[in-house]
């Protein structure tokens, strides 16, 4: 499962130096349960279950900004894609289904919205 | 030479001593791999590289030969990497007019700090060999065996 | 013109100027001209000639003659005094020795070209010579018998000189890397198979090593214990290849594109598309220079801009 | 000049103003938006995975379609651009995508990210040139204080964007001087709006546009410009008190007195 | 025939474990003239430098082929052996079959026929091999010192100590360096000016030392020993002999608005100026940059009111040549810039600066007298927040890859210093690591934790936001597993430092190679860390390598020590491996001069013998082997192959390319 996540992501998490600017960069922060430098540090140590269990990973808002800052160039927000697409791979557990969708709906609510919802919440 | 022969080219490797034979030293000394098959001799600048030892290299059985110096401006002796890197020019122009393959001959500059760059050129200049197969058209410029 | 060259010549001895005359006389052939030094009246009124097949470039013969004492006059045709300046800048001509005539050219004839057999004598009569065969008189157009290296003759300008005999020309436009860029047009499969062809004649005679101007070292890397690549006659094919590679670099940024070696070759292979191919790339990639041109332009090999282009740039211009 | 044009979805639907505007305002300045035939959705999101290749293929149809006719791609949606311009890139520069795709779209030669992805803005920067539009400029936006909101998808990971500075942008700020009005400097002109996850967590997205909201607003902001429909939409929709938002075609058109002259 | 001894070294399993040493030895003992083949655990080794001298001895060898590192490593080491055996040293030759091949290769088998390759290259090389003696050349008495901060005073006043002429080129109009500008030192908290001044009045006094300020190197040549040098010294519009450093016109030239780049910009100076108040040389310099006289010739006040009629509107670039012994490289560090890290706003609010900067701020001499105010508003912070590792430890995309070792300390310094002179600041520091090995450094650290309360927080800040006064710093603690959310008053960040923009052309002026970085190289990196790999070259300071003080001061020291070392010898040995014109072939051509670097090559008219009792008079090339350093241009420039090279001979050359081509 590692280097699946490896793989997919084409990360490598050894890069990391631990400084936690991603973290610190993180709008997501108080969403999740683990955050940016954690995903990085649990895939390099193998905790991929507890992290595919764990609370938020859906919560990533794709905004790059621990791509952005890392120093390190690890990219952070590619090892939590892969995460949640092997949650999604694996048990089929998508986030959000069509019938949801109607009610959430208002009447600005931009397409991109949906269709970025249907891409990142399920498959 | 049989097809179902493994061929294993001899490459040789000039290599000023200042800069490239001590990147060459780097990439041993960072355990970096190239293939056996490259074998350096020292000379003191790549201006010290006289033709005539490339020619010689290929007479006597090379199937590649490239030139590391230091990277221009860089020169220990100051412009001994340029005076080589005209003459290396127009002696590969040669050789490819003559219609000898153009891969066969190359020149890199690589500095005493670039132990990494020293084993991908020759790991790269290898794998082109290869690809190439034996040295043959320079010998058999004058004599036809058809 | 003979008779101006003759009596220039005896004018030269009389009035001390030289005590020697560098010229040429008949060979095996008259047609085949040979260079020779004359010291008297009588000599030069026996023997001395120039006609259409004058093409020995005298140059070489003075890195020895200006050092044998006294002084000797030379007559030099516009691509010889290229050369000439070549070894005045390499030292290798005493100047001060030497009296230099600068005669005019029109062009050499190729005797091959006149298509004639049997040849008797040529008479030159203006535009067109007059060919005295075994087989009766013919009349062929100079132009048509014109030698090939003449015909793109880079200049015909004396560059150097203590007195003219004709008129003085300039630097011609004639393209002389045509055949080159030929050759530079063929794949290398092409390429490799055409001097395959030519060189394989090669019989090792070493006219073009001896006719050289350029290669007028003291003595020969292919003579020499020392170099590592001393043979008299190649032991293989290889050291054939080799033979001309060297010379062809050796003579880099020295040729000064007088086609001699091209000229005595027996076997007719066209050494100076080597040479002009080096020239040419020295001209497209270091910018124009014409060995022997002028006293002071520092030879490419022996100059060098910072940035000039990469090794590499012969992969990478493309072409085949 | 004629470029290739991708509108995406949005803007065909909710997002009208950003690409009606913007054609308009093209119109203009001189440069034609050839709209692709066929374009299809091109996900919204940019599929990170290296292993998602499917996903990839609309972006792929677009930018050969363009190809096709030696035109670049413009797009105006930042997040069409964004995705649009990652695939490109990673045609360009993995050659294990590459092949895939070439086998997926059954390909003789294998599209290579040949296509340049143009924003329209970097239309506006590197091809009329801002000193020019300045030029073109009809009714100049004088004394209105905007605000640049940026948002993450034009300039994020700057190495593959290569749009813009990522942490302290400036094509928005020279575009509203270009249109005569005095651009307003705030940090978090980058900061994530948290507009994908309107859908899920409303008063999530509202911490976060109050923040934006509140930094524009502390540093003299009047009203704020984006490019992007999602962000205008959370902008709009899920602040607490917020400034007026418009897309930067609205008021290029409106300076540009294309605007007034459709009324 | 030469009689070979080879010697194949284990280097303990560096080169056996890879490389079947036995075998080597075997197959080599069977070419021709090989007399005595062996191998042996460490040939470097006592032990094993009396078994090859012994050899030597017994077999009578005339020449010694020695299997094992790198010549780089221990060439001389085994030269050194033999000629104490009685063989000429340089009838030694080295197969490298550690670094060239017992590190690269994985498969024994593969490897063990390398190395008998390579011992075969060797071995032909020897056998042309012939002795050789190395000749001298005269030492020029005279040190150069380029840059004249911490690390350039320090070397100069050593090698004038020991009583040797030293020039200090320096291109600011002060020497002093990076340490005028800083406030106090860590871990002693000693006023770094208290420290600092004296040593620069010392160098300014001592008659030995000559300070070219405000000047440059402009061409380097020739080698270790003689070094010839052109320095510029740029016009500076002001007569240093006349200049009293009243600094009268500093005080009434009307142009007031130019950046006060001592005090990094953060405020303003005049057109002349003198740098600060203790300035080496005392004397004023004229911005040209700013001069109203100097840019439309109108003005002219500085001129008037100096009473010693110092200004001079039309003064030059003055061009020195001198002639040197031995160069030290002292160009030092400058930070980076910052413009590539906005995420913390360094250039959206004044009150986000640099470490630099900061000391600016906390220096008496500083825009603020040294009372710590914000930029923005001149109000005093309450909180600061230090980012550490801005710049360093990076991705190379992203920034330095390297750590750039003082920030740790200078932070410690800097968050001690604001506790305790504004006991009412709270103070953040944000690291990755804290590194402190040093002696008292830790123990300096743990006080600013525990004695003076700074909140050392593990984790990195993402994001400044300025907003209403105040600066929003977002961060990660990662010990407590939370996002903080700072309302500062002034961010310091720790940028990384980088060398000197000087030193990457002045690297090219020496031949003396960089890293990847522009760092010097230095010889060895652990057994002559202040030499560069250039003889002649000696680095001090920074410019090799991130350093602090104390380390830069003892560089500095070393290098003069190796310095020192090299003026007090009369003469040096020279490199033997020089050019050598065959007589008999030369053509006189005048090739092998136009491409000698150094001037070597002469020429002279020389009667030879022709036959039959003629002479012939011909022009012969001469080489000074002192001054030929054997790089062998000459040899292939020469069209007839009379010029070779000692040492690399054409045909040892060929040798080896036969040898490994067979």
């Amino acid at each position: 499962m590692i280097d699946t996540i490896k793989r997919i992501s084409g990360v490598n998490p050894r890069k990391c130096m631990k400084c936690g600017k991603c973290t610190a960069s993180c709008p997501a922060f108080d969403r999740m349960q683990f955050h940016p430098h954690q995903f990085v540090d649990m895939v390099e140590n193998g905790r991929i279950d507890e992290l595919m269990n764990s609370e938020g990973i859906d919560f990533c808002l794709s905004c790059f900004a621990c791509v952005e800052r890392c120093p390190r160039n690890v990219e952070p927000a590619k090892v939590i894609e892969a995460v949640r697409l092997a949650v999604i791979r694996q048990q089929g557990g998508a986030h959000l289904t069509p019938d949801e969708i109607p009610a959430l709906l208002d009447d600005e609510l931009p397409q991109q919205a949906i269709t970025a919802a249907f891409r990142k919440y399920r498959k | 030479m049989p097809v179902n022969e493994e061929f294993k080219p001899t490459i040789v490797a000039f290599c000023c001593n200042w800069c490239s034979y001590a990147g060459a030293d780097l990439s041993g000394t960072n355990r970096l791999q190239y293939p056996a098959n490259v074998k350096i001799i020292r000379i003191p600048c790549s201006c010290r590289l006289n033709p005539m030892f490339i020619l010689r290299a290929f007479q006597r059985g090379a199937d590649g030969v490239i030139l590391c110096g230091c990277h221009p401006g860089d020169c220990h002796y100051t412009t001994g990497n340029y005076y080589a890197r005209r003459r290396m020019t127009l002696l590969f122009s040669m050789l490819d007019f003559l219609g000898i393959e153009r891969e066969r001959t190359r020149v890199e500059w690589v500095s005493a700090a670039e132990g990494a760059k020293f084993a991908a050129t020759m790991n790269e200049f290898s794998a082109t060999i290869h690809k190439l197969g034996p040295n043959r058209r320079l010998e058999d410029l004058r004599c036809r065996k058809d | 013109m003979q008779e101006r060259l003759k009596q220039k010549a005896i004018e030269l001895l009389q009035n001390g100027t030289a005590d020697r005359i560098l010229g040429w006389k008949a060979g095996e052939f008259f047609y085949d001209l040979t260079p020779a030094v004359f010291t008297s009246k009588e000599q030069i009124e026996k023997d001395f000639v120039f006609n259409v097949f004058a093409g020995a470039n005298l140059s070489k013969y003075l890195i020895a003659e200006s050092r044998k004492g006294g002084k000797v006059a030379a007559f030099i045709k516009p691509c010889d005094s290229y050369s000439f300046q070549q070894l005045l800048k390499e030292h290798r001509i005493l100047r001060d020795n030497v009296y230099v005539v600068g005669v005019q050219c029109d062009g050499m004839c190729d005797v091959a070209k006149l298509g004639c057999e049997g040849i008797l004598g040529v008479q030159e009569d203006g535009e067109s010579l007059t060919v005295d065969t075994l087989y009766g008189k013919k009349t062929v157009k100079k132009a048509d018998a014109i030698a090939d290296r003449c015909a793109t003759c880079k200049s015909k300008k004396i560059v150097v000189f203590d007195e003219l005999i004709g008129e003085q020309g300039e630097e011609t436009e004639a393209d002389r890397f045509g055949e080159v860029a030929k050759l530079e047009a063929m794949t290398p499969e092409e390429r490799f198979d055409f001097w395959r062809g030519e060189l394989s004649r090669c019989i090792r005679c070493n006219a073009c090593r001896n006719v050289c101007p350029a290669c007028s070292c003291e003595k020969c890397v292919f003579d020499n214990a020392n170099s590592g690549v001393r043979n008299k006659a190649a032991a293989d094919s290889f050291e054939e290849n080799m033979f001309h590679i060297i010379r062809a670099f050796h003579v880099t940024g020295r040729c000064t594109d007088c086609g001699e070696c091209s000229r005595v070759c027996p076997q007719n292979i066209p050494l100076h598309l080597l040479n002009r191919k080096l020239i040419k790339d020295i001209n497209e990639l270091y910018g124009p220079y014409q060995a022997g041109a002028d006293m002071d332009t520092k030879p490419p090999l022996t100059n060098f801009t910072v940035d000039d282009c990469e090794p590499s740039i012969v992969h990478e211009r493309g072409g085949q | 000049m004629t470029y290739s044009y991708f509108p995406g979805c949005t803007l065909k639907t909710k997002g009208k103003d950003l690409d009606i505007w913007g054609r308009a305002s093209a119109e203009a300045l001189g440069f034609t938006l050839e709209e692709l035939p066929d374009w299809q959705c091109c996900g919204a999101v940019y599929p990170m995975a290296r292993d998602e290749i499917a996903t990839k293929l609309s972006s792929v149809r677009a930018l050969m379609a363009a190809g096709e006719k030696g035109q670049a791609l413009v797009t105006l949606c930042s997040a069409c651009h964004h995705v649009i311009k990652r695939v490109n890139n990673d045609l360009r520069t993995d050659e294990a995508i590459r092949d895939k795709v070439a086998r997926y779209l059954k390909l003789e030669t294998p599209y290579a990210g040949e296509t340049d992805v143009l924003h329209y803005l970097e239309v506006l920067r590197d091809k009329i040139g801002f000193d020019k539009l300045k030029e073109k400029v009809v009714n100049p936006l004088t004394g209105r204080k905007i605000g640049a909101y940026y948002g993450c998808m034009l300039l994020r990971p700057a190495q593959e964007m290569g749009f813009d500075d990522p942490e302290n942008p400036t094509i928005l700020e020279d575009f509203i001087r270009a249109i005569g009005a005095e651009p307003v400097i705030y940090a978090r002109r980058n900061e994530c709006c948290g507009g994908y996850c309107t859908i899920k967590d409303k008063g999530f997205a509202t911490k976060q546009v109050d923040a934006i909201m509140d930094n524009a607003k502390a540093c003299g902001a009047e009203e704020l410009i984006t490019a992007c429909p999602l962000c205008l939409y959370n902008l709009k929709e899920n602040a607490t008190e917020g400034l007026p938002v418009a897309y930067f075609t609205e008021l290029l058109a409106e300076a540009l007195g294309v605007k007034e002259a459709a009324k | 025939m030469q009689r070979v001894g080879v010697f194949v070294c284990w280097c303990g399993s560096n080169i056996a474990a890879t490389v079947d040493v036995e075998k080597v030895a075997e197959v080599l003992a069977k070419e021709p003239g090989v007399v005595f083949s062996t191998n042996y655990q460490y040939m470097c080794s006592q032990a094993g430098q009396e078994m090859i001298q012994e050899s030597i001895r017994k077999y009578n060898l005339t020449g010694v082929v020695i299997c094992s590192c790198s010549p780089r490593m221990h060439e001389n080491t085994f030269r050194k052996t033999c000629e104490k055996a009685g063989l000429n040293p340089y009838m030694v030759e080295i197969a490298n079959i550690r670094e060239q091949c017992s590190w690269i290769h994985k498969d024994k088998d593969t490897a063990t026929e390398k190395a008998i390759i390579l011992g075969r290259a060797a071995i032909a090389k020897v056998h042309l091999n012939a002795p050789l003696t190395a000749g001298t050349s005269p030492v020029k008495k005279r040190a150069l010192v380029i840059g004249g901060g911490i690390a350039g005073i320090q070397t100069a006043l050593d090698i004038a100590d020991a009583g040797f002429d030293v020039d200090i080129v320096e291109k600011e109009p002060t020497i002093g360096g990076k340490m005028t500008q800083i406030d106090k030192t860590f871990p002693t908290l000693d006023c770094a000016a208290c420290i600092l001044t004296p040593k620069m009045v010392d160098a300014a006094q001592n008659e030995r030392i000559h300070i070219y300020s405000y000047s440059e190197v402009s061409s380097v040549r020739g080698f270790v020993g003689n070094f010839k040098v052109t320095i510029k010294k740029k016009a500076r519009f002001v007569d240093e002999t006349k200049c009293t450093g009243c600094g009268l016109c500093t005080e009434k030239c009307p142009q007031k608005k130019v950046p006060n780049l001592f005090n990094l910009g953060l405020d303003n100076r005049r057109a002349i100026y003198i740098p600060f108040a203790q300035a080496v040389p005392k004397v004023a310099t004229i911005d040209a940059d700013y001069c109203t006289m100097l840019k439309s010739g109108k003005c002219g006040v500085c001129s008037k009111v100096c009473t010693a009629g110092a200004i001079d509107y039309q003064q030059k670039d003055a061009f020195i040549e001198q002639e040197y012994g031995a160069i030290v490289v002292a160009t030092g560090f400058n930070p980076i810039k910052l413009d590539k890290y906005d995420e913390f706003a360094y250039s959206q609010s004044p009150d986000v600066v640099t470490s630099l900067e900061f000391e600016r701020l906390m220096n008496a001499a500083g825009p603020t007298g040294g009372t710590l105010l914000r930029p923005s508003d001149g109000q005093h912070p309450h909180t600061i927040v230090f980012v550490q590792c801005v710049g360093s430890r990076c991705d190379d995309s992203k920034g330095k890859p390297y750590c750039s070792k003082i920030c740790c300390m200078y932070t410690a310094k800097h968050a001690m210093l604001c506790r305790e002179k504004y006991p009412d600041t709270d103070v953040y520091v944000f690291y990755i690591d804290v590194r402190t090995p040093g002696k008292n450094f830790d123990e300096f650290y743990r006080r600013a934790v525990e004695e003076y309360g700074v909140h050392y927080v593990k984790g990195m800040v993402g994001k400044v936001v300025p907003e209403n006064g105040k600066l929003k710093v977002q961060a990660s603690d990662l010990i407590g597993n939370q996002q903080l959310h700072i309302d500062a008053d002034m961010v310091v960040l720790a940028a990384a430092i980088e060398p000197d923009k000087s030193a990457r052309p002045l690297a090219t002026m020496l031949t003396a190679s960089m890293d990847t970085n522009d760092f010097f190289t230095e010889a060895h990196p652990k057994l002559r860390p202040v030499e560069s790999p250039t003889a002649g070259i000696f680095l001090s300071g920074a410019c090799q390598g991130p350093k602090d003080i104390p380390e830069t001061v003892a560089q500095a020291s070393a290098a003069a020590a190796k310095v020192i070392g090299l003026l007090n010898k009369d003469h040096l040995i020279c490199n033997p491996c020089t050019a050598t014109p065959d007589e008999m072939m030369c053509n006189g051509c005048s090739s092998c001069e136009k491409v000698c670097p150094y001037g070597a090559i002469t020429y002279i008219d020389k009667e030879f013998r022709g036959p039959n009792r003629t002479t012939l008079i011909r022009r012969v090339a001469q080489v000074n082997p002192a001054v030929c350093q054997g790089c062998g241009a000459c040899t292939v420039a020469c069209p007839s192959g009379a010029m070779d090279l000692k040492g690399f001979s054409n045909k040892q050359i060929m040798a080896e390319v036969d040898a490994i081509c067979r």
